[in-house]
């Protein structure tokens, strides 16, 4: 009998620490395939960020390291200079990678580091128990908006996808989402895309996924799902931001 | 050894971290260090290194981890404020057990204060300004000499205990010239790091971590006492410091860097005037050089710490004294450099108050 | 026929690849593993596709898929 | 012997290197040497000037607050400087740019119309070399030889073809110095 | 006096600087600091102010600068690396001399740590872990009531002072809940800011610069002596602790905040076990009550502190008491809080071997 | 006789200490211009950056601020949150605010804060001696990039005008340039509309000024006018970026 | 009298809440009390327990070591508590849940079937109350008059009428300790 | 007639309005202010048009016009 589906290898065979139905899992299943498919496992460098995907060390069978709250592209960027066969990917939440970290990744991506981001924007702090994130959607309610995010206040949510596209450095920005079976297809080809780019030197790339907190948002995980579909993506378009390989089709 | 050549304290940092072995380097400007950066820029494309202009000090440092953390000899180098930004950085490099050299060519203060030399910036280096217990080894030259001399140890000290070094210069310090040699054989063999993240391809069957979380206290507690451990073995071996006309001293003198020359200098005025005035020079400001005051204690009048602070290294002077005699302290802030003059006279008000 | 399996100690009962099956042919179960989570198993093997849409919306990798 | 000076002038008159090239060939003369520049954002278009230790004994403190010998190339320096210069010492000022006299009575003074002779010269960029001359010629402090090997090192190879002049600027300002 | 009510410590501190006349939190998550930024959230539209959630801890402290400039009460928190990386900021508002509450849940160090109750963030505290030399004062409660006492009064000493104040707590003192009573009256009338740029409207004639940066080192030095003189005033005047049993005490211990509770716990069954142990809680950490441990040296056998560190209040102990007495140390880390059983075997270790 | 031009009121009557034609001082008095034209001078509190305009406190007759190096968006956010009635400016220069401040401006931007935002663009570090901006040109030589700027190294220059604009939060995003009298006269037009949005309370507006440094590009200053017509214009299009009032003739 | 206690469960089986209403109800009575949850990602989906102090005396330590009293709502608080609590204590645990016995013999224990008797009232939500009650029961620390206004206070209002039911439940968990 | 005042003190050489006087009749002087510059000046006030492109490029504001 063939295997239609099974765990990838550089997925470390051990409990994830994740809520129930949080995507995260998901999108760690996707990069771990990623690395299985193009035979890098053994020279990647990945770097965990800080948020719920802090454990990420443990889950991944390549070396690791893990970097203080938003500086992962500082930390990648460290290990691709002194490192440049190695691959090297971040895995960063939306609070980390596009508020406290938000002038590392732009840097980053102007630099036009040859690196790889993963970038989960869940809309929200999993870690710290819920609190806002600069892509929390307008009237959504977190502990620290808990009158719902009030655009007079707290501003509107940043689009980091289309911010980072104007910048001259980055090589392939892409947008994907993980509630359903054919997203994630989609999502998977974006991710080995993403790695396959650094591979051939291309240069900086970053995927963002829009991701769930069941927890946080106070949902069932097939709730969150639909809210994905029905809130998130229409403030967060999908598709291809940048592409240095198609010129002229960049969204 | 090779021949004298007469250099800026900025490049021959720059120059001696190279010899060293180091090639990359990650910076951002600020002065009065901007010449090492600017160095790095111009001499390691020709070693086949590289020097990454950050975004900030903190982009910088955290370039600095990850480097560290892939198993290269690297360096990085700001003043005052920039320090102060590198303090999560720097906590976390000491969590994780990272090599690497941090400069720091001290500047006027608080907040954007001047960019003269200063010195008080100490207790941030000594105590670490970063969260936690940690420690970073502080070695302050008083010359051009020794700093290319201490750079070089310094990443040997770096490795050999997996701990941040910090290099503590003032502006003056960085940009002054004086003659340096460097030694004759650079670094061609660097230590093995089978810890560090080089891709299991590297160390197959083995994942390397690099990391500073453990959220179990207990685990956190066995990490910390394994880094207290360490700390203990760096204050028993890697001490160092000057003594100058010690023994015999009525007044010994504590000064470090630019401070210790203006000392000597009070030093030989007061020796024409007949006092007996004596100096410790730490080189190392933390593992602080404790046991030279407790011998010196035995015999000399009184003790005087002289710095560009409001007064700082004094209460190592005075922990290492602990009470046995009077600890005086004499200090300028704000880039004024004390004067030989107004030293001596300091030497005579305490030994004229004391004899 | 396809086969399904399910590493059932480690689902967390989120009910993902219950709401992606065309079949309908997941469900959870009543008792929960030690973990204290209902768990996800599959109740008519023949009826299953092999689409392993199942499989790919597992955040918890505790599905295979064979064929 | 312990010579502390200032050399003192507009950004663009040369005492930076100039304080260099003593401390270069104090060196090479196997002395004790430092050099330590005024720095900051006031040197912009302000002042500039540089403190040159060069001595048998190990250098104390490169900062000089009471120097022997000043040089001062503009009257923002001379202003700045004469006062703080050890009864006794000495004190070179340019009078082809500064009018007015210095006032102190227990220092050797010497002016040098160092614009004008390096523009007798051929070239204003050598007033600084002038100066120098006059310094050495005043305190030979190092030799002459050991100037010319300083300066040698500082140019970059292809600006050599203008050692032979600053070289004749040097000398004039050392015959100046004996006059 | 209100009505006891039960209060988590973190809320507790948001209701008493609201009952200060603090209208602006700015603040960034992080455990365990959490409920403090959230309670603002909610509370502070109710009375007609504001919490902002800035990007950063960075962008955080540098909004305190701005609303501290322009004249109001404010506060913010967070815990340990992000205090880390305010250090910059509270340099300058420090060389600025704006008043401002700084709030540390200090956690398990160094690095990312752990999140469990710490004392390891002591130096960093007290010696300023920013560049320059300036000072904090630091307030260390060692329960609810008593925090939401020291919060009210750090607001009135950092305007009375034109100073940051920090408040050191820990992971316990945030989360623990106790009966606290809010004093009665509100603060109504805060004192006159002349100094504040509220635009020149409202000081016609006068131009307000709030401002650190003395290029010239001589006003820089100046500037620094003001602070000193400023800093000395506030070791002259501020000084508090609380002193139990310390009278005829052989053993006297150091203790603030969380492990001040489990010494007086431990005191307890020392005292049924028939042992002499007085208790020195320093209040302000700095400044630190010197004072009554002179006054301890005079009888006491010795001295113990203890901390939820690797030792760091230990070296102002010893300062203090400067060699008159033995100063012995306990300490866990990493979130491991003392038990009152070891505290006690630690009191008969030093009792006995000293008796 | 009626004065065609003079001095403004709200730029105090002193000395800079900018190098000799350094257009920092044409934007300065244009920044005060715009405050005498709005009669607002007596409510207004400035920022000032780190960087050569670092004494800028010392030069606007109103209330001002000394920021730390890139913070600069966030003291005005404090100052503003509290002091709603004030008007509230920064003037930074490209180090301050697109290196180390760029996440400051991308969050102040995105909260949509009410402030005004002068952003002086010469394309290196004019304080600290000439080094590598992160606007600095490709090919440039600085003293951190004496090879000149190579892509593949140092990245690509950041246009901040166009990041800023993809995000919801401001109001009004404008590059202009102080190169001719005639471009002067329009960035004053800029300058003072993003002052005026401030009093009408339409949120963030932030005005990127093309600007020379002629004492780092070691340039007469004429000559490095010439250089921004040249060399900078083409890569920073001059033009409006963002406009809440003219929607959909964004560039 | 002095009443150090842990109460241990999963998330959302209300232990917190029972351990609030404990510290409420001794403060309204005067009582020294301190309340000190556990914390920390790990709470997620995992256990979540508080540390509770009712006493005459102020508080010293409001972290517990050595509870004299333990509330174990399911078996891995059991596992995690049962061997910290002081000789002499009292250990409560919901056998509900619970199928597996304690093995101290030097503490008193006691079993309560508290999801049985919470569905018998109606509403599996109440277990808590039902412990709680029991608590009480063998131990009463405070009257049950304050724990009913310590609930009146923890509930918001609009949920008020849930009161009587609550009440129900201390009352048959305050009975069942009794037998 | 238009009028155009210099405050050659405040003067720093820079020669932008030189480069933008569109009747080029500011020149430098031959002689130093204070501080060491060769300052601007006017040589033929009559020919000036008022349209202070001078005043508006000077980075010093040293340029008055009146009309
Ligand atoms: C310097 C610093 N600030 C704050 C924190 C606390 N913290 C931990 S995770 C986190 C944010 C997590 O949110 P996000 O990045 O969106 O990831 P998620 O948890 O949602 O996956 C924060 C603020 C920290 N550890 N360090
Ligand atoms: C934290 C910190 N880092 C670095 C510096 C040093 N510094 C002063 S100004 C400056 C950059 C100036 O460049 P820019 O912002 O482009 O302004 P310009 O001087 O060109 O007008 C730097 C890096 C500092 N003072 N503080
Ligand atoms: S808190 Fe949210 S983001 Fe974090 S693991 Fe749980 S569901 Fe996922
Ligand atoms: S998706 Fe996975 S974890 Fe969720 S119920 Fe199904 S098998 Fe279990
Ligand atoms: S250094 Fe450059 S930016 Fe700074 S004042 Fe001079 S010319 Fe202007
Ligand atoms: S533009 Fe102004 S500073 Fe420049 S030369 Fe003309 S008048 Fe002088």
């Amino acid at each position: 009998m063939a295997k239609v589906f099974e765990r990838p290898k550089a997925l470390a065979d051990v409990v994830t620490h994740y809520c129930p139905g949080c995507t995260h899992g998901i999108i760690h299943r996707l990069v771990a395939e990623a690395i299985d498919d193009l035979g890098i496992l053994d020279r990647t460098i990945g770097v965990a960020p800080v948020g719920c995907a802090v454990l990420a060390y443990n889950y991944f069978e390549c070396d690791m390291q893990e970097a203080a709250h938003g500086r992962a592209p500082a930390v990648c960027t460290g290990i691709k200079r002194v490192r440049p066969e190695a691959i090297v990917f971040s895995y960063q939440g939306d609070g980390d990678l596009a508020s406290i970290g938000a002038g590392e990744i732009v840097h980053a991506a102007a630099r036009g580091e040859n690196i790889t981001v993963i970038f989960v924007n869940n809309g929200i702090y999993g870690m710290t128990g819920g609190q806002m994130a600069p892509t929390t959607l307008v009237g959504h309610k977190t502990t620290t908006s808990p009158y719902g995010r009030d655009p007079k206040l707290q501003g509107y949510p940043v689009r980091i996808a289309e911010m980072l596209a104007t910048l001259d450095g980055p090589a392939y920005i892409e947008r994907v989402a993980v509630y359903t079976p054919q997203l994630v297809m989609k999502a998977k080809q974006a991710i080995k895309r993403a790695f396959a780019n650094q591979v051939e030197g291309k240069g900086f790339s970053l995927i963002e996924v829009l991701s769930t907190c069941p927890t946080n948002w106070g949902m069932a995980p097939v709730d969150a799902l639909k809210r994905v579909a029905n809130e998130m993506v229409p403030y967060y378009p999908l598709g291809v931001y940048k592409d240095i390989d198609a010129k002229g089709e960049d969204k | 050894m090779g021949e004298k050549i007469l250099m800026k304290g900025n490049e021959a940092i720059g120059e001696a971290a190279i010899k060293a072995g180091c090639r990359h380097f990650f910076g951002y400007p600020i002065t009065p260090q901007n010449e090492l950066p600017e160095y790095m820029a111009r001499r390691l494309p020709e070693v086949g290194g590289a020097m990454v202009q950050a975004e900030s000090e903190i982009a910088a440092i955290n370039m600095v981890y990850g480097a560290a953390g892939a198993g290269v000899r690297v360096m990085t180098s700001s003043s005052s404020p920039g320090i102060s930004l590198k303090q999560e950085g720097i906590s976390y490099i000491a969590g994780a057990e990272l090599p690497c050299v941090i400069v720091n060519m001290v500047r006027g203060g608080p907040g954007l204060g001047g960019i003269q030399p200063a010195q008080g910036d100490y207790w941030q280096a000594t105590r670490g300004g970063g969260h936690g217990d940690y420690r970073v080894l502080v070695l302050a030259p008083a010359g051009i000499q020794e700093m290319v001399d201490v750079v070089q140890d310094a990443f040997d000290l770096a490795d050999k205990y997996r701990n941040p070094v910090m290099i503590l210069g003032d502006g003056m310090m960085g940009q002054m010239m004086e003659p340096v040699m460097f030694r004759d054989e650079a670094v061609t063999k660097l230590p093995e790091k089978d810890w560090a993240t080089t891709g299991t391809r590297h160390h197959p069957g083995r994942r390397n971590v690099i990391n500073s979380l453990y959220l179990q206290p207990d685990r956190l507690e066995e990490h910390n006492d394994h880094l207290q451990r360490k700390y203990a073995e760096i204050e028993a071996n890697e001490v160092r410091y000057e003594e100058v006309d010690v023994e015999g001293a009525e007044l010994v003198v504590a000064a470090y860097g630019t401070t210790a020359r203006i000392v000597r200098s009070a030093m030989e005025a007061a020796k024409q005037a007949g006092l007996r005035v004596g100096l410790i020079r730490p080189i190392t400001l933390w593992p602080f050089p404790v046991e030279p005051f407790e011998r010196a204690a035995e015999h000399a009048k009184a003790f005087l710490s002289v710095e560009m602070s409001a007064g700082q290294m004094v209460e190592d002077v005075r922990l290492a004294v602990n009470g046995k005699k009077s600890v005086h302290f004499y200090g300028r802030t704000g880039g004024m450099v004390p004067t030989p003059e107004a030293v001596l006279a300091k030497f005579k008000e305490i030994l004229g108050g004391e004899a | 026929m396809p086969k399904v399996t399910f590493r059932e100690d480690r689902c967390k009962g989120c009910e993902l690849c219950v709401s992606v099956c065309p079949r309908k042919i997941i469900v959870m179960s009543e008792g929960m593993n030690k973990k204290g989570f209902h768990y996800a198993t599959i109740t008519d093997q023949s009826k299953c596709l092999a689409c392993a849409f199942c499989a790919r919306m597992c955040p918890d990798a505790v599905i295979e898929v064979e064929k | 012997m312990t010579h502390e000076m200032i050399l003192a002038g507009f950004g663009g008159q040369g005492v930076m290197l100039m304080g260099q090239m003593l401390a270069y060939a104090g060196m090479i003369e196997g002395k004790h040497v430092s050099w330590l520049p005024s720095y900051g954002p006031e040197m912009r278009g302000g002042t500039a000037n540089c403190a040159v230790v060069v001595s048998d004994q190990p250098v104390g403190s490169p900062l000089i607050t009471r120097p022997s010998i000043v040089v001062a190339m503009n009257l923002p320096s001379l202003d700045k400087f004469e006062g703080s210069i050890k009864p006794g010492g000495l004190l070179i000022y340019n009078n082809s740019l500064i009018a007015s006299k210095p006032e102190r009575d227990d220092i050797t003074i010497l002016p040098v119309p160092a614009n004008e002779i390096a523009n007798e010269l051929g070239s204003d960029r050598i007033a600084n070399m002038v100066v120098l001359g006059a310094l050495l010629g005043t305190t030979p402090m190092v030799e002459t030889q050991s100037i010319l090997a300083a300066l040698r090192h500082a140019l970059p190879p292809h600006r050599h073809n203008l050692l032979p002049l600053n070289e004749q600027a040097i000398k004039r300002g050392q015959e100046l110095a004996k006059q």
